[in-house]
C-alpha cells in the first residue's frame, strides 16, 4: 500500500468501540455494569471545580496555600480530592514576574483529580506542538496577552507528576467567600492559558 | 520511538480554541472508550499504563494526526487487547462489520537490569544534558530536549522506568527530576524571550554537565 | 519550518510496497494538478519552485500525511494561486461545491542582502557541522542533520538559496555542497552499521568544525 | 476547531481540481490546450527507459562511463535526455563494496529526465522517513538484501542538484546488445532500491 491508493475505508469509530466492548462481553469479561460506572465516575469524580475549591482556597487561608505548595496531593486531600494512584502532584504558583502553563507534548497527562479529564484544546496536535515552542504568541492567540516582562514557564507533563496552576486571585474579589472564588476559577487558569477574571460568570 | 506523538515544537498547527461549556465526552463511544482502558488495566490486568501510551505512539501517523484523542485511545486500547491475546483482529472487524485499524507492532527492547547506584544523583542547580539517543522503543524523553542542557530545578520522585515499563519488562523505580531549559537553548534563532520549559526527565535520560 | 514534510528519520511507517506496473498518472485529476503546477510556474509567473515546495510544507500535517502526492501537490499550486491574487478561495469553493482546503500562512521572513565571499569556503574533505538553527520559514537542512557533523563530499554547484526564493524574495547564488554523514552520528545507538546519509546543503548552512 | 470536531469534508479533489481549471479558464489564462499538452509531454519525456539506456550505453562503453560520472547531464544529453532547467546530474557507481540508494526526504525531487516522475512508493512518508534510518531494513523489506559488509550510501537530494544510480551490470549479460540491456533495467534500480537482474523481462 502506498500513500496514495486508499485502503476502504474503516468502520465508523462508534461501530468499533461497540465490537470491542461486545467481543469482550461474550467471554464474560466485562463486569456488569462497569463500564457505564467507570464512565460516570470519570464525569463525576474528575472535574476542574475540584480545582477551583482548593484555589479558592489557597488564596483565602495562607497555612494552606503554604501546604499545598509543598505538597499538592496532601493539601488537595485535605478537601477530599484524591488521585487514584497517590499522584505526585506540584502546584504552580503564577506571581507577577512568572506566568506557569501546563502541556503533554507525547499524549496528554493532566491531574483529572483536580483538573477533571483535559478538554479537547489541550488534547490537539496544535496545543501540544506550539505551547513549547512559541507560547507568548500562542497564549495571545487564545485569549491571554501576557506583558513582555512577564516570563513564562511551560511545564511538559512528560514524567509522572502532574501539575496544577495556582493562579493569581484578581482583584476586586476583596471579602468575597471562598465558594464565590471557586466560583470565578476556570479549568483553563487551572492549566494556565487564561487568568482568573473577578466577575462571577456561570460555570456550567 | 520517534514518533508522530512526540509533537513539541512541530510547525504547521493553526490556532487552538476553546470549546465553551465543553462536555467531558462528546459522544457515547468516548466514554465506553475511556471505560474500556480502565477495565484492559485494573479489572483484565492486560497491559499497565506505559504500554497504553506506547500503543497510541504505534499507530500509523497519518492515524494519529486524522484520529480525534478517544479515538487514539481506543485504538490504543484495542491494539494491546488484539496483542495480549484477549481478542482477536478478526472477530472486532467481523463484529465491527469492516476495517478495524490498529496501531504497528512494536520494537524488540532488551530487558536491562539495574542496581540503581545512589539515588539522586542530581540535586537542584545541577547543569545537566539530556542524553542524545535516539531508542526504538518507549520513552519519555521529547526529542526537542535531546541534546540539549538544562538545569535541575528539583529532585522528584522515583517512578518505574517507562522505557520498560513500557514493553511489559520488569522496570526498576528510578528518580526523575524536574529540568528546566532555555527556550534559546531549544529552538535557538526562533526562541521568544523570557521563556523556558520544564520537563520531567528520568534520570538515566540525562548526564552532567561539566 | 520545522513541518511534517521533513520526515527523515520518523518512526511509525509501515511497510513500502511497490505497484507493478505503476502508471505515471493513476487519475486523470493528477494529470491536470501536473500541468497547473507548471502553469503557475513558467505561463503565468505568479510564483517559483521554492515557493510551490514551501506551500506544500505549509498544509495542515494532518492534510499532508492523509493526502496523496499529487493532492499535496494540487494543494500548494491552489494555496499560491489564491495567496497571489489570481483566484479566491471563495470562487474555488463555489465551483467545487464545498470545502476547499489550502495551506497555512507563511511565516515572515526578512529579505537578508548577501554579498558572497570567496566561494566556495569548504572543499572536499572539510569537516563541517550544520548550523543548529531552527528557521520559522522555508530551508533545505532537514532537521536530522541540524547540529550534526559531516564531511564534504564535493562541491557542488551554486543555486539561489531556498530560504529566501521560498518567500518570493530576491535570492543570491550560494555554493552548495554534498556532506557525509556516518549514520551514528545522527541516530547514535539506533544506527545500522557500515552506513552514511549524504545531504545537499546549502554554504550558509554549514560552519567549520575545529 | 479542535483536534476531534471535524469540519465538514472537503469537495473530492478531483472536484477541487477541475474548480480551479475552470476558475482560470474563465480569467483567459490557460492557453488552449496546454494542460492537456504538458500532461502527455510528461509522460512521454519523463521516462525510467531513458535512464535505463544511459546505464546500458555505460555498461558497454567505458569513455562514455567515465564522461558519465564526470557530468551526467553532459553524458545524458548525447543520448537526447535534456533535463528541462540544465539540471546538474551526479550519477552514483555501485560497487561490490558501495550501494546508492536515493531519496528525497522533505518533498519527492528526482531526476525526471533519466528516473521519470516519481513512483509511489519513492513519494510515500514511509519511504521518505525510513530509508535515511533504517536503510538496511528497509532495503531487505523491499526485496534487496544486501551483504552486511556491503556499505549503503543514501543521497537526500535536499539540494537541486539530482542524482542517478549506475547499478552494477549483472552476470549472464556477456555479449548482449544496448537495447537488450536497457530492457531489464528498472526504475527501481536507478534509484537504488533494486539490483539489476540478469534475465529478461517486459517492461511493460
Amino acid at each position: 500500500m502506498t500513500d496514495s491508493r486508499k485502503p476502504e475505508p474503516d468502520a465508523p469509530i462508534a461501530e468499533r468501540v461497540r465490537a470491542l466492548e461486545e467481543a469482550l462481553d461474550a467471554k464474560g469479561l466485562v463486569p456488569e455494569g462497569f463500564l457505564e460506572k467507570r464512565a460516570e465516575q470519570a464525569q463525576e469524580s474528575f472535574d476542574p471545580k475540584n480545582g477551583a475549591r482548593v484555589v479558592a482556597r489557597a488564596w483565602l487561608d495562607p497555612a494552606f496555600r503554604a501546604r499545598l505548595l509543598a505538597d499538592g496531593a496532601a493539601a488537595s486531600a485535605e478537601l477530599g480530592f484524591r488521585a487514584a494512584n497517590s499522584e505526585y502532584l506540584v502546584v504552580l504558583e503564577n506571581t507577577d514576574a512568572v506566568h506557569n502553563v501546563i502541556v503533554c507534548t507525547q499524549c496528554s497527562c493532566t491531574a483529572w483529580s483536580v483538573i477533571g479529564l483535559p478538554p479537547d484544546w489541550y488534547k490537539s496536535p496544535a496545543y501540544r506542538a506550539r505551547v513549547v515552542r512559541e507560547p507568548r504568541a500562542l497564549l495571545r492567540g487564545m485569549g491571554l496577552d501576557l506583558p513582555e516582562q512577564v516570563a513564562i514557564r511551560v511545564w511538559d507533563t512528560s514524567g509522572e507528576t502532574r501539575f496544577m496552576v495556582l493562579p493569581q486571585r484578581p482583584a476586586g474579589t476583596e471579602g468575597w467567600s471562598e465558594e464565590r472564588l471557586a466560583g470565578i476559577v476556570t479549568r483553563e487558569a487551572l492549566i494556565g492559558v487564561a487568568r482568573v477574571a473577578g466577575t462571577d460568570f456561570m460555570n456550567a | 520511538m520517534d514518533g508522530i506523538h512526540d509533537l513539541g515544537g512541530m510547525s504547521g498547527f493553526g490556532a487552538v480554541e476553546i470549546e465553551r461549556n465543553e462536555p467531558v465526552f462528546h459522544e457515547r463511544w468516548e466514554a465506553r472508550a475511556f471505560a474500556l482502558n480502565n477495565l484492559g488495566i485494573r479489572i483484565l490486568e492486560a497491559y499497565n499504563v506505559h504500554e497504553y501510551r506506547h500503543a497510541v505512539e504505534r499507530m500509523d501517523p497519518s492515524h494519529y494526526l486524522a484520529a480525534s484523542y478517544y479515538e487514539r485511545w481506543f485504538t490504543g486500547v484495542a491494539t494491546l487487547l488484539v496483542e495480549k491475546g484477549v481478542v482477536t483482529r478478526d472477530e472486532l472487524e467481523a463484529r465491527a462489520g469492516g476495517r478495524f485499524p490498529l496501531a504497528r507492532p512494536a520494537a524488540e527492547v532488551k530487558p536491562i537490569r539495574v542496581t540503581p547506584g545512589a539515588q539522586p544523583r542530581f540535586a537542584a542547580g545541577d547543569r545537566v544534558r539530556v542524553r542524545d539517543v535516539h531508542p526504538a522503543g518507549h520513552t519519555r524523553a521529547p526529542r526537542y530536549v535531546r541534546g540539549r542542557r538544562g538545569v535541575v530545578l528539583r529532585a522528584s520522585r522515583a517512578f518505574e522506568l517507562p522505557d520498560l515499563a513500557g514493553h511489559a519488562l520488569a522496570a526498576h523505580l528510578e528518580q526523575t527530576y524536574h529540568v528546566e531549559f532555555e527556550a534559546r537553548e531549544l529552538w535557538t534563532d526562533a526562541a521568544e524571550s523570557r521563556e523556558t520549559v520544564v520537563v520531567d526527565l528520568w534520570e538515566s535520560y540525562l548526564e552532567p554537565v561539566g
